[in-house]
């Protein structure tokens, strides 16, 4: 950085950004004026380029409540009930700080929870780190994790799923995106547009410190350099007790209908949460600043209004109910201050003390940032370089690779990116609320039972909701518009099984630097192909984040959509699991399942290029086999279901065994199908592909005979393949072509390769 | 011969310190009246035989720079 | 019907669900932590969670507000008190169980379906369990390693006061003698690390703990 | 006036200090060597009026004499 820079550069706004500022407000800004542009006018507030692209994603369904614009999305559920729901990134803050970064992502996503009324219920999580051989990689991942569960712990909302992968190319920018659910009656839901002129604007919460200052603008925008030095200072703090008790002073405030709206404040602090609701609201608004409660001495205007000082809501509250408001802040021992009045200026007028030290026209600041066009093209080759892990599990899946599916399959259970994630999820509270009824590992997607409380207390059944999140990042490497199909399939295919109806997808898109034109291919492509995911299936889109500028100097990372469908569930009680806990079971594959090796797990554990392509896919066939899979759930004719996703249909088997039942398994049909599929290949790549070949659309389901063979009478255009039978305490996978040395696993050996290898692997 | 070090770790001024705010609030209901600028910190005794290295232990292991400062205290054991 | 007081501090999160278990068995209310009312209640339990934010040290600051007051003069005249988790830790550090929890030996929050034993069928709540009866129940904290000087620990043995113990394998905290729960003197005061209330449904896991509530309700001696 | 005091809060000997060999056990491998009797305890600092509650607020609340020995460092404001 050189001294000279213009403090709008400094800022993250370029020459003509600010030139178009100094237009808007006909003369040049003032210091807090600036600094509340530049925030306003980042990336992070404006989606200054991803706004165009985004508005191709449907956002009309017949479940919809609340669509994007509002702080969370939300579908009803039945029964009067909504669920609001919203995934959001911290990546930046976690890759400085893990532990506080992450436990604010958390903090950040419920506060846009429960700004919509809604009380939380549940968090999901999704990370990327690097490879497991970095120290770094583990150390990011450790804290992180402890981040997430110190927060969601503290709070009592449960971390219910997610889902954690080490590939290189996040070794520099790892991906924390945390992803919440809130649970409202339909007509408690608020919305966030001030309103009311001379209404009073009431800050409550935490005390407002320097912490975060700059945070939103260069945290969230900069490429990350080697030396985080100069970022330090910004580190925000969370404090879960502060927010536990937000929580229930938001939701009883609102209970008592006391609110005329309530925002959060998150990312770029006070100067979002009032300008946006000024904007949304049509009003102008006056802030003094010397009446923030603050933390520390000496704060200038600017930094007021841009702390992003955690815990912190602001309310519009109509004169006569003030003093009810501030006495249920008082109750739950929360600071609270009269900061300003709504006016009917379209201002946002700043003051120090009676003296106007800002004066902004809200549109100018909310609504005039440009919007960029991006400017798309598609590489001639693979800008990834190869995978390159160092592991035993891939010098053992080297060496099995040409002859032997049991060392293959043994090596991918042990493997980073498919091993069980106990190590991890155990540090999550996965019960409190006693909602869970499918947790961690016992389903292909979360369940929780919405009760409610009989006048006594005591629970009453209600709906269920059945939650998943999911992002491959390699697929979409490889294919950004199928990579992205396949990662809303996949997540949609772990709602199916547990029976549930997808009601409404959020998403947070995690891509490089949109100003490279490759780049700018991976997110175009990446929203069409969520874009007619979304679109077959019949799923609005309730909102997102977007997360740009994810690269360094060894690139950027894999391009990350990462989905979260929230769906519903008639009965908790019959729900798919997804192990094979009983004997002569049938079992089957129903689904235009195609497997491919490439992008694989396989094909990263023994390094292959990634493909420039993936295979074409039928989108309405994947829709309506799901659809297929969620009744037989639903009627109890399917008993286990799990979707083959890492590591191909022989993991997938191995998989189902961990619940100490085995199964004697024939591929053959998959065999013939694959055969088809690439007629000039060996017969040991055919048995290869079928065993390890990853690809949407596939769920190895199991059932009593009759029940399944009626299914696949009707699932026969679904593609349902006949596989075996389970029993026994051994997994044999038998290769009809007898080119690969078969697989004969005891359950317990599965069980001991796939519950140990990661702790082992971040203890070492 | 190994020197016994205090390492006292504080949260560094400006960063939120909820533990100092949380123990500071519950006072005057414990009774206790007039204390204020209450901060929880952490303490790290240990022994070492090059003190030396204390200072960059500090940086990378004991104390987080990013939010937290620190005070090495030595006495020969 | 028994009658069930939950006390509620800021930072209080299983309290909901230990209104849900008491109200499966009795009626059941959340008592306010300012309040120093106990509302007639006949069973106190003291539920999981973070009260007053774990801060300074687990438990330590909640023995001093006006509830736990209460709850301390309600123990003195031999009324029934169960700390959960969190609650447990309250009633150590507020001295009305002996011993103390420390933090468990693998340094992290670990949330964990274990199997427990219950080692004294004689108290009012396991009577209604077979002795040595195993059961299933989710454990989850951070700080849950019981500990007591020796010769605290041996006259806690001799005196039965040890209610549950992890089964073997199940100790992941690392509590001396495996121990999970225990109860003062007079057996009218008991806490536990694991979690009973989350184990009241087999749809959300298991059921096995809802007759420790149910000993309770039949020991607080109401007629239902 | 008020009096400044430092509280030091350390695990009781004898008892196990997890986090104390947590710390010991990484420092090899961040090229320390030759450190030992790591332990790991709190700070609790604070201003208060009247320094003679001091004890009295270690016993009740600031540290738990089962498990903890504490040592309070007092200099005036
Ligand atoms: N990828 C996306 N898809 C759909 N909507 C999005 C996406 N990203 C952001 N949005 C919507 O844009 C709005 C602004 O997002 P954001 O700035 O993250 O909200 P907040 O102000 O709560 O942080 C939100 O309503 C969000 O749902
Ligand atoms: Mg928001």
């Amino acid at each position: 950085m050189t001294t000279a820079q213009a403090p709008h550069i400094a800022l993250g706004l370029t020459d003509p950004e600010f030139e178009l500022i100094v237009e808007k407000m006909g003369r040049e800004p003032n210091a807090t004026e600036l600094a509340m542009f530049s925030l306003m006018w980042s990336e992070h507030c404006s989606y200054k380029h991803s706004k165009k692209i985004l508005g191709q994603l449907p956002v009309e369904g017949p479940h919809l409540l609340m669509g994007p614009g509002e702080n969370a999305g939300a579908v009803t559920v039945g029964d009067g009930l909504a669920i609001a729901f919203k995934v959001e990134s911290h990546n930046h803050p976690s890759a400085v700080e893990p532990f506080q970064g992450a436990a604010t992502g958390v903090g950040g996503i419920l506060r846009d929870i429960f700004a919509v009324g809604a009380r939380p219920i549940a968090v999901l999580d999704s990370l990327r780190f690097g490879e497991l051989s970095s120290q770094r990689s583990r150390y990011l991942a450790d804290q992180a994790v402890a981040g997430i569960g110190h927060y969601g712990n503290s709070i009592g909302v449960p971390t219910i799923g997610g889902e954690i992968y080490f590939e290189s190319p996040y070794e520099q920018n790892c991906l924390v995106n945390a992803m919440a659910l809130g649970l409202a009656p339909v007509d408690q839901l608020i919305k966030s547009a001030a309103a009311g002129v001379g209404n009073h604007l009431v800050l409550f919460g935490a005390s407002t410190g320097r912490d975060g200052i700059g945070g939103a603008s260069v945290l969230a925008s900069a490429e990350l350099g080697d030396d985080d030095g100069s970022k330090r200072p910004t580190v925000q703090v969370g404090d879960p007790f502060e927010e536990s008790k937000l929580v229930e002073c938001c939701l009883e405030l609102l209970g008592k209908d006391l609110l005329a709206s309530l925002q959060d404040l998150g990312a770029a602090g006070l100067t979002s949460a009032s300008s946006e609701m000024a904007s949304k609201g049509e009003v102008g608004l006056d802030i003094h600043v010397d009446r923030v409660p603050l933390r520390e001495q000496g704060m200038e205007p600017f930094e007021i209004m841009v702390s992003e000082s955690q815990e912190r809501m602001l309310c519009v509250v109509t004169p006569e109910l003030l003093d009810e408001v501030l006495s249920v802040c008082d109750k739950w021992d929360l600071h609270h201050a009269v900061i300003g009045e709504v006016t009917d200026t379209r201002h946002m007028k700043i003051y120090e003390n009676g003296e106007l030290v800002g004066d902004m026209p809200v549109p100018a600041l909310v609504d005039d940032c440009p919007v960029y066009t991006l400017a798309p093209e598609e590489p001639t080759e693979q800008i990834y370089p190869a995978p390159s892990v160092d592991s035993e599990a891939a010098r053992a899946a080297r060496a099995a690779f040409d002859d032997n599916a049991q060392g293959i399959l043994t090596a991918l259970l042990a493997s980073d990116n498919i091993s069980s994630r106990r190590h991890y999820f155990e540090r999550y509270d996965c019960i409190v609320g006693s909602r869970t009824t499918k947790r961690p590992e016992q389903a292909e997607a979360a369940v929780l039972h919405l009760w409610k409380q009989n006048e006594s207390g005591a629970p009453i059944p209600g709906p269920s909701i059945a939650v998943s999140i999911d992002g491959s990042g390699r697929k979409v490497a490889a294919d950004p518009y199928r990579g992205t199909i396949g990662n809303v399939l996949e997540c949609a295919a772990n709602i199916a099984c547990v029976g549930g109806e997808p009601l409404g997808l959020t998403n947070c898109l995690n891509f490089g630097n949109p100003e490279k034109p490759h780049i700018a291919w991976q997110l175009t492509e990446s929203v069409k192909g969520m874009r007619d995911a979304c679109n077959a299936l019949k799923l609005p889109v309730v909102g997102g984040n977007v997360s740009l500028y994810n690269q360094s100097a060894d690139g950027p990372i894999y391009p990350t959509p990462v989905v979260g469908i929230v769906g519903g569930v008639p009965d908790p009680a019959v729900v798919a699991t997804n192990t094979f806990a009983e004997e002569e079971l049938f079992v089957g594959l129903i689904g235009p399942f195609e497997p491919t090796l490439a992008a694989s797990e396989l094909a990263k554990l023994i390094g292959d290029e990634l493909p420039t392509r993936l295979p074409d896919l039928d989108l309405a066939k994947h829709a309506e086999s799901l659809t297929l899979v969620r009744d037989a759930v639903r009627a109890g004719t399917i008993k286990v279901a799990r979707d083959i996703s890492e590591g191909g249909l022989a993991t997938a088997l191995a998989e189902c065994s961990l619940g100490g039942v085995g199964a004697t398994i024939d591929i053959a049909p998959l065999v013939e199908r694959v055969s088809r599929a690439y007629p000039d290949a060996e017969p040991h790549q055919h048995a290869r592909t079928a065993l390890f070949g990853e690809g949407p659309g596939g769920i190895v389901v199991a059932g009593s005979r009759e029940d399944l063979l009626a299914l696949s009478n009707s699932a026969a255009s679904m593609g349902f393949l006949a596989l075996g039978t389970t029993g026994g305490q051994l997994l044999t996978i038998s290769d009809p072509t007898g080119t690969l040395k078969e697989v004969s696993l005891p359950a317990s050996e599965i069980q001991r390769i796939h519950g140990g290898a990661l702790s082992e692997r971040v203890s070492s | 011969m190994a020197v016994k070090a205090t390492v006292l770790i504080r949260p560094k001024e400006g960063i939120l310190d909820p533990q100092g705010e949380a123990v500071e609030n519950a006072l005057p209901a414990l009774g206790f009246s007039g204390v204020s600028h209450v901060h929880v910190g952490r303490l790290v005794e240990l022994e070492i035989e090059d003190p030396s290295q204390l200072e960059s232990m500090c940086e990378k292991l004991l104390a987080n720079p990013l939010i937290e400062d620190y005070e090495v205290v030595t006495a020969s054991a | 019907m028994t009658r069930f007081g939950i006390p509620q501090f800021p930072g209080s999160c299983d309290e909901t669900d230990t209104l849900l278990a008491c109200s499966r068995v009795g009626e059941a209310e959340l008592l306010w932590h300012k309040d120093k009312d106990l509302k007639g209640v006949d069973v106190v339990v003291v539920p999981g969670g973070f009260s007053y934010g774990d801060y300074l040290r687990v438990g330590a600051i909640p023995p001093f507000s006006p509830v736990m007051q209460a709850v301390k003069e309600f123990a003195a005249e031999g009324g029934l008190v169960l700390g959960i988790c969190n609650g447990f830790q309250v009633l150590t550090e507020a001295g009305l169980l002996p011993g103390a929890l420390l933090p468990n030996v693998n340094l992290a929050f670990t949330c964990r379906q274990v199997d427990l034993v219950v080692e004294n069928v004689e108290t009012p709540l396991t009577h209604e369990f077979a002795p040595t009866e195993r059961i299933s129940v989710p454990a989850k904290h951070t700080t849950g390693r019981y500990f007591a000087p020796t010769e605290m620990l041996n006259a806690l043995e001799a005196e039965g006061q040890i209610i549950l113990r992890y089964a073997e394998g199940h100790n992941f905290n690392g509590s001396v003698n495996d121990i999970a729960g225990v109860c003062n003197e007079r057996r009218n005061v008991f806490g536990l690390m694991p979690h009973p209330e989350h184990a009241v449904d087999p749809l959300t896991g298991s059921d096995d703990g809802l007759k420790l509530f149910s000993s309770l309700a039949s020991a607080a001696g109401v007629p239902a």
